[in-house]
């Protein structure tokens, strides 16, 4: 089995901290040059996926709108610790398609099949 | 002596809520700004009501909207204006982030 | 009438930088008395005309011009926190103005100016 | 009762975060313009306190040497939480003198007394 | 497939180590670096010794006392050097900070 | 061989970079290949010119210059994180060299840096 190149932890909330956009220009860049890349959710992060969010309320240029953009980069591999949703009373509920939801055990076990993990 | 309490962090990820909910007083407001909104969903904020008067509990409209969050019933929306309000209607403000 | 003064310590990438001028402009549209702006920690790069924020998000630094020029606010960048995050602060003011990174509309500050606010104010709040 | 000027939360462990530094700053500004200032510490601020440490093994200048400075600032109110050492399994035990435990509640209520406060 | 977790954050102020918790495997080890440390005293640590051999906890030892810590008998205090060996001994690397 | 390549997130008043920089001296002294540094987010602030360091406190850029010039280091400087924090990186270099306040050691890069970091080494570490 060939191992993707780069797995990144995506753990903050998208607006008071800048991890999420940090994240998620070196997911772009690593498409755009077809390089192996995954995208795990995990804790605070999982608010990156959830529905109704609209950054313009707080004069941001809304970065989670550039998610749907993952399969025309070839981004495919997204993952969600069913967890971390459950913590913060959260449904499977998210604003793009395909996100696959896995129990922190098999999150795990994805994770390790990276050679390189980064964690924002 | 009321103190504003001002939550900027979520609970979910760090320990501002835990630290306002050991030193909160009973006349205290708490008002959930930023990332303080996610706290809605936090069981603190059930320690908090034990303490304060949920009329006294209040999160920023605008904040709260943007993160797609729903606000329980009994919890007060305000705007940015009230916040100010706020500021002055109390003795003085701890800005937990 | 309601004296404040604010303490910046978050940085104008942040969405919390948004928050505390949202507060300051509602603050002003309530005719409170603004006896200053501290900029500390991470708050200094506010003032760093080097900085570059892409057209399309929101752009800080404007802001705090806008309110200074409508309002005659005080921006006060302490001198440590911002020499140590890259603002050429010599205050001898030997150097070219050209040559500084400090935008004009702040003021070389202390943390005795933080003595002064928070005696003048009635409120101080820390965003 | 006349109010004093200024409290300050300490509430970060003091190596990895410049807030104990930047927050010690100020305290001995105030300390030198004879203005009213206490200290309190809680959270991880307690780490600021334990004794046996030693910044110098990490390469640094260590900054909570200088709190044996405090008395000749006059900065004499310093309350620790006593929850948040119980949490951290330590006891009272600190590297400078004169420091006052509290439970939270009473260290709330001392924290009230001042007319502004900050939190680092 | 062994991965190497690097802590360098207190659990008592944030929740890297809880995450990590949740995600380390048997074959894993874990270095507590910076104020990572300070897990030394948190009950977290305990979760983690029933999912990894407690050989496979380790700490950096001047990162250690220059907190004026003391480590359990039963933690292995490594330096420098052992961190880099250890870099290359797993298969890759997650730094929760 | 073994193949390291390092990211740095954390500024230089942080004690975390200070770990960062033992660290890497370590690989090196096991003749472990250091096939590159990124800097990004607030790491980025290590190759600023104008940031001042008390003179008594760890002095990360000039640590980073020494191990330059004895182990020929790739430094990699990603443009988007540091014109958002105060450097001065107009990649055009029409700027006048004294007026930039990016130090000579670094290489101003693009996160397509990274990829190549990632593809060429056998781990990747993050500080």
């Amino acid at each position: 089995m060939t191992k993707k190149t780069l797995a990144i932890i995506n753990s903050k909330a998208p607006y008071s901290f800048n991890h999420g956009k940090d994240s998620l220009d070196i997911a772009l860049i690593f498409g755009s040059y077809e390089q192996g890349i995954s995208l795990f959710f995990q804790g605070d992060g999982v608010f990156q996926l959830t529905p109704n969010q609209d950054g313009e309320q707080l004069s941001l240029k809304d970065y989670l709108k550039t998610f749907s953009a993952f399969e025309f980069y070839d981004i495919e591999d997204i993952y969600v610790c069913l967890e971390s949703l459950h913590e913060r009373s959260l449904t499977s509920s998210f604003h793009i398609e395909n996100v696959k939801v896995l129990p922190a055990r098999e999150f795990a076990h994805e994770l390790k099949q990276h050679k390189h993990i980064l964690r924002f | 002596m009321t103190t504003l309490h001002l939550v900027r962090q979520s609970a979910f990820n760090s320990q501002e809520l835990f630290q306002c909910s050991q030193i909160i007083l009973p006349a205290d407001i708490l008002v959930l700004i930023d990332d303080g909104c996610y706290n809605l969903n936090h069981t603190l904020l059930t320690n908090i009501k034990n303490i304060i008067s949920v009329k006294n509990i209040k999160v920023i409209q605008h904040h709260v909207s943007a993160r797609g969050l729903n606000v329980p019933e009994f919890i007060e929306v305000i705007s940015m204006n009230e916040l100010v309000n706020l500021t002055f209607d109390t003795e003085n403000v701890i800005t937990w982030q | 009438m309601n004296k404040l003064a604010v303490i910046i310590t978050s940085p104008p990438s942040s969405n919390l930088s948004v928050t505390a001028i949202e507060y300051i402009e509602a603050a002003l549209a309530l005719q409170i008395e603004i006896v200053g702006i501290f900029f500390y920690q991470d708050g200094v790069l506010h003032a760093n005309t080097f900085v570059e924020v892409p057209t399309d998000e929101y752009q800080a630094q404007a802001k705090w011009l806008a309110l200074k020029n409508e309002f005659n606010l005080s921006l006060h960048l302490c001198v440590t926190a911002a020499s140590k995050r890259g603002l050429q602060v010599d205050e001898t003011n030997s150097v070219e103005p050209q040559s500084s990174n400090v935008a004009d509309a702040f003021e070389i500050s202390g943390l005795g100016e933080l003595v002064e606010l928070t005696n003048y104010a009635d409120r101080v709040i820390q965003f």
